[in-house]
């Protein structure tokens, strides 16, 4: 128990992290190229075209992986922030602070893409729809937190306070998710209900299934490229480093 | 397949500019950032080499 | 407990001390609800449409101009500093702070808003339900911008940056709180957006000066 | 009383000091001394647990800090005059102990700060005093807040003469009833005794 214990605490270290890193970049990336390859190839050639949106709902396949990423991104950045502030490890800030910026961009993309997909089939670029607020209030949360991080000199202090700013976020998610939701129901503004759609093929889960593995396998990719960045960054006067980078 | 040539493809049965502006914003980006996050890390590694270079530089005149 | 009553007066006394400082907040929230008729138009129909909205922007906002202050001074005169130390729980003193700060803040545009609604051709009902709205609403609004102000303590830019934290957490508030006034306005009643407010303003009183207390921490290290 | 080992603190990537190690028993007090910059403020601030160390352990009373008895057996005045400017001397003194959940009678307050040579401007609000009586109103709360260890950065500072002298006897009658003290200063305090450490 001890010693296992101890492993983990070691590849907690940035100078244990920094190296395994860079071994497993190459190989998320192949995988992302791969399902991305065959996630495209159901996208465009397998799936049938939709008897009500025509062509127009392809959007459907980097729209979807977008949205879940940014959610889930968001999830793990708090988790490795609540992590770094309960035990204390140096790596868990730096991975919130490298996680930050990707799920930024997953959370733009997915109201870009919702935006394309919204006016032809919606008429509107932009409804307030429950989904679509609450993804663009994830995307100011996301920017809050990067804000606060980058305001604050000391690395250590910085992830504190992003620790603290993204476990309030987690608390609120949920609770802005379900009041915008209300909101909504209660203002019955837009007719669209994207429940309504019709029940999805198979080909169409898969095709989204492959293009939202892609999508994983590249954030983890971009997210440990940047979390060497942050560590060469932070540790730059430790023996170790300079060692590391002959 | 459901396409009968090239420009019936690109053409997306009407929703070109939605479907292929979906798409090549998400390539666009997952291209840039990537790379944005490569060169962050290239330029901390050669400030690093720089350094020590300079640590070198300076022990030899130390020692000349 | 005897040390959060103390620090509620405290607070109390020293911005009796200062009393313009207070008094921005209020005369902010004034002018801008009342700013609004005029750059909408006199029409009684649509003023009532749109009062409880702009009247729950403008305190959202009016809550806001008084946040930065509230652990600034302190902190940099170093009392925060020694409130850390005291044997009394920091939360605790927290707590009072806050409470503090919406007597201040909050309460204020709480009695003033039934005034301005007036403004907005609202009935003596509406009236009613957008004060109890308030009532569970503002003290929300501190505890939520109290961590907001915690974290960004003794930051670059800490204004600025303090809204963009805090506003997208003041959402649900804002919804609740102008929704009760819309659907009692629509006759749905009130009764649901009202307990739902009453329900975050119990989880904050719990969860917010913890996450205070441990931004206080992080800000004096 | 107070077991202080292998302390170590950096600042951003530099260190400050390592291996910092002294104990205090009653009656004692330590002078920590060392250049600007040395990190005796720094070490204060630890100490008192305002800002985690990079690695060592503090006790008091055989308990790791800091702990609900040390912060009530501890008082710590630094560099900030921590009074509140529109408040008069009196209302700081009463409402810090309020804050403390010291109950604090008149009569005690105005003896605190007459004997630190206050008398006369009680009822005045704390922003026309000079300096060095807004010091005084601070070290009052030396008298007011029984506490066993005092720790005080650069207590000496903005001080006149008979100040100077009379901190010195404070600090001495503290000591001779069992309390003990950390001082920081660059010059030579009017105490007599005392162990070193150089930072």
């Amino acid at each position: 128990m001890r010693q296992s214990i101890i492993q983990w605490f070691k590849f907690g270290s940035p100078q244990s992290f920094y190296p395994l890193a860079g071994r497993m970049i190459p190989w998320f990336w192949a995988a992302a190229i791969a399902f991305g390859i065959a996630g495209l190839w159901i996208s465009f050639f397998v799936a049938p075209t939709d008897a009500q949106q025509g062509e127009g709902y392809r959007i459907i396949f980097v729209h979807v992986p977008a949205s879940w990423m940014s959610m889930f991104l968001y999830l793990i950045m708090a988790f490795w922030a609540g992590l770094g502030l309960a035990l204390n490890t140096r790596v868990s800030g730096m991975m919130a602070q490298a996680i930050a910026p990707t799920g930024a961009l997953m959370a733009l993309l997915s109201l870009w893409t919702g935006a394309l997909w919204g006016k032809p089939m919606w008429g509107a670029w932009w409804v307030w729809d429950a989904r679509l607020t609450s993804e663009l209030i994830l995307f100011f949360l996301y920017l809050g937190f990067m804000a606060l991080q980058a305001a604050i000199d000391d690395p250590r202090r910085a992830d504190k306070a992003g620790a603290i700013l993204a476990l309030v976020g987690v608390v609120n998610i949920p609770i802005i998710y379900f009041s915008v939701k209300w909101w909504n129901t209660l203002h019955q503004g837009s007719t669209i209900n994207m429940n309504k759609a019709p029940s999805m093929a198979h080909t169409m889960l898969w095709g989204m299934l492959l293009m939202a593995l892609c999508f994983w396998m590249y954030s983890i990719a971009v997210a440990l490229t940047r979390v060497r960045a942050i560590i060469l960054e932070r540790e730059r006067h430790t023996e170790w480093v300079k060692h590391a980078v002959a | 397949m459901q396409w009968h040539s090239i420009d019936e493809f690109f053409a997306m049965g009407g929703y070109a500019f939605y479907v292929w502006g979906s798409f090549g914003a998400c390539a666009l980006l997952m291209f840039a950032e990537p790379f944005l996050a490569k060169r962050r890390l290239s330029e901390v590694r050669q400030s690093l080499i720089r350094e020590r270079l300079a640590d070198e530089l300076e022990l030899q005149q130390k020692n000349s | 407990m005897n040390s959060f009553l103390a620090t509620v007066r405290r607070d109390l006394l020293l911005a009796m001390r200062r009393k313009s400082e207070v008094l921005t907040a209020v005369f902010f929230f004034v002018i801008v609800t009342s700013l609004f008729p005029l750059g909408i138009g006199p029409e009684p129909a649509l003023l009532r449409k749109i009062a409880p909205g702009i009247l729950w922007v403008a305190a959202l906002l009016a809550t806001l101009l008084g946040l930065p202050r509230l652990f600034a001074a302190d902190h940099v005169d170093g009392t925060l500093e020694q409130m850390a130390l005291s044997p009394s729980p920091l939360g605790l003193l927290v707590a009072g702070k806050i409470l503090a700060h919406w007597l201040l803040c909050g309460l204020p545009l709480v009695l003033l808003a039934p005034v301005l609604g007036v403004q907005f051709d609202l009935d003596a009902s509406a009236l009613g339900i957008l004060m109890l709205a308030l009532l569970l609403g503002t003290p929300l609004l501190s505890l939520i911008g109290a961590i907001g102000a915690a974290l960004t303590l003794g930051v670059r830019g800490g204004g600025v940056l303090l809204a963009l934290l805090v506003l997208p957490l003041y959402i649900p508030a804002l919804i609740f709180g102008a929704g009760a006034v819309e659907a009692h306005i629509a006759g749905l009643g009130a009764g649901g957006h009202l307990s739902l407010l009453a329900a975050m303003l119990a989880l904050a009183v719990f969860f917010a000066p913890w996450a205070t207390t441990a931004a206080l921490r992080v800000a004096l290290e | 009383m107070l077991n202080v080992s292998d302390l170590a603190c950096s600042r951003g990537e530099r260190r400050l000091f390592a291996n910092v190690g002294f104990s205090l028993a009653p009656g004692e007090w330590l002078h920590v001394q060392g250049e600007n910059g040395a990190g005796k403020t720094s070490l204060m601030r630890l100490l008192v647990g305002l800002s985690p160390a990079d690695a060592g352990t503090i006790l008091w009373r055989n308990e790791p800090t800091p702990s609900a008895e040390f912060r009530r057996d501890m008082i710590y005045l630094g560099h900030h005059a921590a009074v509140k400017e529109d408040l008069t001397p009196l209302e700081n003194l009463r409402l810090a102990a309020a804050l403390d959940g010291i109950e604090l009678d008149e009569h005690a307050s105005m003896a605190a700060l007459i004997r630190l040579g206050l008398r006369g401007r009680e009822e005045l609000p704390v922003r026309v005093l000079s300096a060095g009586q807004k010091r005084r109103v601070l070290l009052a709360r030396l008298l007011t807040r029984p506490a066993v260890l005092w720790v005080l950065d650069e207590a000496f500072n903005a001080l006149d003469v008979s100040a100077v002298k009379l901190l010195g006897e404070l600090i001495g009658e503290h000591l001779a009833v069992g309390g003990m003290a950390v001082l920081t200063s660059h010059q030579p305090l009017p105490v007599p005794g005392g162990k070193a450490l150089m930072l």
